[in-house]
């Protein structure tokens, strides 16, 4: 095996003999597992691919025994996990594609470059799949706006997203932010996207065919985003160093041309197998491809177009250059795949052919410099089933009441503070920087439980959400994890939608604390518990792990995306209040559960005890309630309870047309527990005057304990329990409170 | 006194806007233009007859707020 | 009557625009690549949003030198009708077709919200089915929408009644005289940041922009009949 | 041969961007500087060793595509 060109690459032998592979992550056993694969040692460019390819990102090599845990088929799922994106069948020929990824590291180090890049990896998922992304979401989490680097990411992370979003033209239609110390140092981005596709255009990552040329499309390869894990040999200064590695720089505009002549490309029927060059860039993107087809490939990496002088082997395999793709077709279609790249004004250049051997072979200047087993890159990295061991704090946390705290009296300034929380607070300034009505097609922009986006051509639409109470989920992973499936459920279907599917991002924090491990286990054993009752399987997802800060790890926030559809455009429900009369009930039971609420945080600085409980039968029940009610032609507004609990959802449910309420709720628990309890499987549902009665009857029929609450109207928000007033005040103070919240803390 | 501060992407780091620029001047003729960046120009009026203080509060500002240095380089010079 | 709506690379409206046509009046539209060199066959001219070259440079900058604008020069000058909608407007300002410039937004944000527009002048070719005076929704969504010209030309615009659009209440960016929308002497090329296209669907939110549609069909209509009565013969 | 080429909004033109600058310099303690003015900053590499024709072609460059003149006034350097 000829030596890599570059001279101040570690020879084989400084490899082995310094362990320079432990710098790349690669353990001692893993070192001598390559070595048995390849049958000697390694070079440097082999030990680069391989460490890359059995990273967690692609490997997932901590998470694997976790992800085999849940549901992913479903009479509707055309595609799972493995591939870009998952498929899910909604009827007429037609599917919707979706995914989640997390950009959360390179943003914590540029907030703007690594959201937007974020942006652009997920849609890259999407149209890979021959799918036209429709929309976008975005699932964030920051510390304490009262600090100045948290407010710097919070603001260039969404300039970030809107940046990239707006300028390729996919509409950012919802999303979810939460601020909370827990992330202070680590924040979260989780960007999904969402497309649609024919069923018959549907592609595959595959290198078919031996003997046919692969070719790459996209802007030229630079040193961007090499390794992670960073090498630091004594040849190198920290100067060298410095320019080895430079921080991925989105181009959404190189991203649209890509988007519209990959998509143009796939219409002709010319390809065999596409994939984008994503994390791991030209690496993983071909390792895949001929380990899915069973193949092999070679790459001649002189025929790369590089955006610097003197790349290595090594660095072009390992750059995560955006905006590329790799793409295999037969040599006869080449003229044709050139002309349509030349029409968008890009080139694409044959870098390499498909071969019988199994092997990933790499050329440069006239010598082989690398030469691996496909299926060792892809399928052979070991997996680990790491210790896990049940934190203190849980153990702790059993013994709290919650219910200890002393009365709060003053509920108007309780529910102010409350809704004026940032992380419940009106999100206007986040969205209204991204452009959500691109594409004319949004029906619900953001503002309500899940937005919903129409199918041009026919009367269906796609309701979509992302959801995850970081908190539950560190007070009671499983509870948690099985919250974040339920209430992404019940925010499509109060947004009119049946649920079809979810995409998951494991958040946590670092795998080898058996501590956060469990946490891990115990999240995703809920989240499958929740998937296989409530019938979304898991379609796809993604892991991002050693999510830790000073302190420690971030909660385990487990994010859930979740897509429903919506069988008629005349179903589409939103949450605000419609008309001054219509009558208002609450579905399901209210408990004295406070734990891990909004209201134990903004009111008494507190994050303990257990969070609520979930029934799944319950939940279910009110699903299918909620729904038919819905498609009955019953209702008038929507919206689930969560956060901040039902003086919370009264108060967000006046204030997109500025109607307030009158209701009196009848419960056994004392004020404050009862307006602010966050218990699961509760709706609020609002219908005309000359329908309640309906409504009401059909409740009951269904069996869902319902309580008719009061009605809509006058400018006031007053709540009253047990016939006793609780809360009064114009709904506009605490709409102030609301809006205001997080621009104020912006200026 | 007067602060000009230029702030240029660093040398390896994509600069998309400077390729657009730079494809179109192609485009229009300007066959010769082998290669565009482009950075930022600022003006500061700086109320201050210390030299050598507005130096250092000159980097201050650049490190802190006019330079993005995770991605660009920054100079200046001052006058007056 | 017969409508192109032009495409840039990075336009990403003009699915939107087309639509907005097929749905509002019913009349055959093609989309026209940025390298056309012949629009005689179109009556009217649409310029989309979007992010033409990504907005590298200045908004509509690189887009304004694109083979197709000259073309849409002629097609101005032969009385024919051109609406360019946020970076359209953007790209028409850049390339001389309507005075003024369009900076960045006074928040320094890009704002995307529906806005209150008042009808200032309904005698354009795009705004003759409104009231002068009215009130319509329709939303906006650009981070460089801010109107700049000199007083001179301000003057200008108020003398020949080329305020088109300005916003009711609130100014989301900044604009001189809080103008939303203008056109050229003649009336037949408008510029506008809100975006119309966007406005004709009560299940989208609003259908303030419809009438825009209208207006131009109606305009054609008796530009062709002024043409047949001078026996010019419509075309 | 190079070119740089310094693009700066009119003196009577709103520089929102530039009065931002300023204030956030004023909140981080900066109070003696009171104006920022941002303009954009050009390198251009041009293939050519001709140097009045340069001079000629930057300024074609800079009248049809650089510069807005509506707003923004500008000038270069050549060098080399
Ligand atoms: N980052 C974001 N991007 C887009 N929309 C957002 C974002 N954050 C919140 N929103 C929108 O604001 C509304 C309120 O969000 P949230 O309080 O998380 O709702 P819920 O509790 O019903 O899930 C939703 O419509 C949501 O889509
Ligand atoms: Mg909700």
């Amino acid at each position: 095996m000829a030596q890599t060109t570059a001279a101040k690459e570690p020879t084989i032998e400084q490899i082995a003999d310094q362990k320079i592979y432990k710098q790349f992550g690669v353990s001692d056993s893993e070192y001598e597992l390559i070595c048995q694969f390849l049958g000697r040692k390694p070079n440097y460019t082999e030990i680069g691919v391989f460490s890359v390819m059995w990273s967690e990102h692609c490997a997932y090599k901590n998470s694997k025994p976790l992800l085999r845990r849940f549901p992913t088929t479903g009479p509707r799922v055309l595609m799972g996990p493995g591939e870009g994106a998952g498929i899910v069948d909604i009827g007429d020929n037609q599917a919707v594609v979706f995914k989640i990824e997390s950009h959360n590291h390179p943003s914590a180090v540029e907030p703007y470059q690594g959201a937007a890049t974020g942006v652009g990896g997920i849609i890259r998922d999407i149209f890979s799949m021959g799918s036209r992304p429709i929309a976008l979401l975005n699932s964030l989490r920051f510390g304490k706006l009262d600090n100045d680097r948290v407010r710097y990411l919070f603001e260039h992370v969404v300039s970030g997203i809107a940046g990239y979003g707006n300028c390729i033209g996919i509409p950012t239609v919802a999303g979810e932010v939460m601020f909370d110390e827990a992330y202070e140092g680590n924040p979260l981005v989780n960007a999904m996207c969402v497309g649609l596709i024919d069923h018959d255009q549907i592609q595959r990552g595959v290198a078919k065919g031996v003997g046919n040329p692969v070719f790459y499309v996209g802007p030229a390869t630079g040193r961007d985003g090499i390794h992670g894990a960073t090498f630091a040999s004594e040849d190198l200064t920290a100067e060298s160093e410095a320019k080895r590695s430079a921080v991925q720089v989105g181009d959404p505009f190189m991203e649209k041309l890509v988007m519209e002549a990959t998509l143009e490309l796939i219409a002709s029927g010319i390809v065999l197998g596409i994939q984008d060059m994503g994390a791991a860039g030209l690496t993983c993107s071909s390792a895949e491809m001929a380990s899915k087809a069973g193949n092999g490939m070679e790459l001649y990496l002189d025929e790369v177009p590089q955006r610097e002088e003197g790349m290595t082997a090594y660095e072009m395999m390992l750059s995560e250059s955006q905006e590329r793709m790799l793409f295999v077709t037969e040599p006869q279609h080449e003229e044709q795949a050139k002309a349509i790249f030349e029409r968008w004004g890009l080139h694409c250049a044959k870098v390499g052919k498909v071969t019988d051997d199994g092997r990933l072979r790499l050329f440069h200047k006239g010598e082989q410099v690398a030469d691996m087993p496909v299926k060792a890159l892809v399928d052979d990295c070991p997996v680990y089933n790491k210790p896990s061991k049940v934190p203190d704090y849980y153990l702790k946390n059993g013994s709290i009441d919650t219910n200890r705290y002393e009365q709060a009296t003053d509920l108007n300034d309780a529910l102010k503070k409350v809704l004026g929380s940032p992380s419940l607070a009106s999100k206007e300034w986040v969205y209204s920087q991204y452009d959500y009505q691109v594409r004319t097609s949004t029906a619900v922009v953001p503002g309500s439980d899940a937005a919903v986006v129409t199918i041009r051509g026919t009367r269906k639409a796609l309701a979509m959400t992302t959801d995850c109470n970081g908190r539950y989920v560190y007070l009671d992973p499983e509870v948690g994890g099985k919250i974040a499936v339920a209430e992404a459920a019940r925010n499509i279907v109060c947004s009119g939608g049946e649920p079809l599917a979810i995409t998951d991002n494991l958040n946590f924090g670092s795998p080898e604390k058996p501590e956060v491990f469990w946490q891990m286990e115990k999240a995703v054993d809920g989240m499958a518990e929740a998937c296989r009752f409530l019938e979304t399987p898991v379609i796809g997802g993604n892991v991002s792990l050693y999510n830790e800060n000073a302190k420690g790890a971030i909660y385990p926030t487990p994010v859930v995306g979740m897509v429903g559809l919506v069988h008629d455009i005349d179903h589409i429900t939103t949450q605000e209040f419609k008309q001054a009369g219509d009558v208002i009930f609450l579905l399901g039971e209210t408990k004295a559960e406070i734990g891990g609420s909004e209201f134990q945080y903004a009111v008494h600085g507190l994050t303990e005890g257990r969070p609520p409980e979930l029934d799944l039968e319950t939940e279910r029940r009110l699903h299918k309630t909620v729904l038919g009610a819905i498609q009955q032609g019953l209702v008038a507004s929507a919206h689930d309870l969560s956060e901040g609990g039902l003086a919370a959802a009264l108060a967000e449910s006046g204030f997109g047309r500025g109607l307030g309420a009158t209701v009196n709720f009848e419960s056994n628990l004392r004020p404050d527990l009862a307006l602010f309890s966050e218990s699961q499987s509760r709706v609020l549902l609002s219908a005309k005057p000359e329908q309640a009665e309906s409504l009401a009857a059909y409740l009951e029929a269904q069996g869902v304990p319902a309580q008719k609450l009061g009605t809509v109207g006058g400018d006031r928000l007053t709540i009253s329990v047990n016939g006793h007033a609780a809360i009064d005040a114009p709904l506009n103070e605490f709409r102030k409170e609301w809006k205001e919240a997080i621009p104020c803390r912006m200026q | 006194m007067k602060a000009t501060v230029y702030v240029t992407i660093k040398e390896n780091v994509l600069d998309p806007q400077g390729n657009a620029v730079q494809g179109s001047l192609q485009t229009l003729g300007f066959s010769e233009v082998s290669k565009v960046r482009i950075g930022k120009y600022l003006e500061l009026q700086l109320d201050t007859n210390d030299r050598a203080q507005a130096e250092e509060r000159v980097k201050a500002m650049c490190e802190k707020l006019l330079a993005n240095t995770v991605v660009e380089d920054y100079r200046f010079e001052l006058e007056g | 009557m017969k409508f192109a709506v032009l495409v840039f690379p990075g336009s990403n409206c003009d699915i939107d625009m087309l639509k907005a046509v097929e749905d509002t009046i019913q009349q055959p539209v093609d989309y026209v690549w940025h390298t056309a060199t012949d629009l005689s066959e179109y009556d009217a001219i649409l310029v989309p949003g979007g992010f033409s070259y990504g907005d590298y440079l200045r908004c509509g900058a690189i887009a304004q030198l694109a083979p197709v604008m000259n073309e849409v020069r002629k097609a101005a000058e032969q009385g024919k009708f051109v609406l360019g909608v946020c970076n359209g407007f953007q790209i028409l300002t850049e390339a001389g077709l309507l005075p003024g410039a369009l900076i960045r937004n006074n928040s320094l944000k890009f704002r995307c919200h529906p806005v209150e527009l008042k009808v200032e002048n309904a005698n354009t070719a795009f705004t003759n089915a409104y009231e002068e005076g009215e009130v319509v929704t329709i939303p906006i969504a650009h981070g460089e929408g801010n109107f700049y010209c000199d007083d001179e030309t301000l003057a200008k615009l108020k003398a020949n009644n080329q305020i088109v659009f300005r916003y009711n209440g609130d100014n989301p960016n900044g604009s001189v005289a809080g103008i939303a929308g203008i056109c050229n002497e003649r009336g037949n090329v408008v510029g506008m940041m809100p975006h119309p296209e966007r406005a004709v669907s009560e299940l989208l939110g609003s259908t303030g922009g419809a009438r825009m549609f209208a207006s131009v069909l109606n305009a054609f209509a008796s530009q062709a009949k002024a043409g047949a009565a001078n026996g010019a013969g419509a075309r």
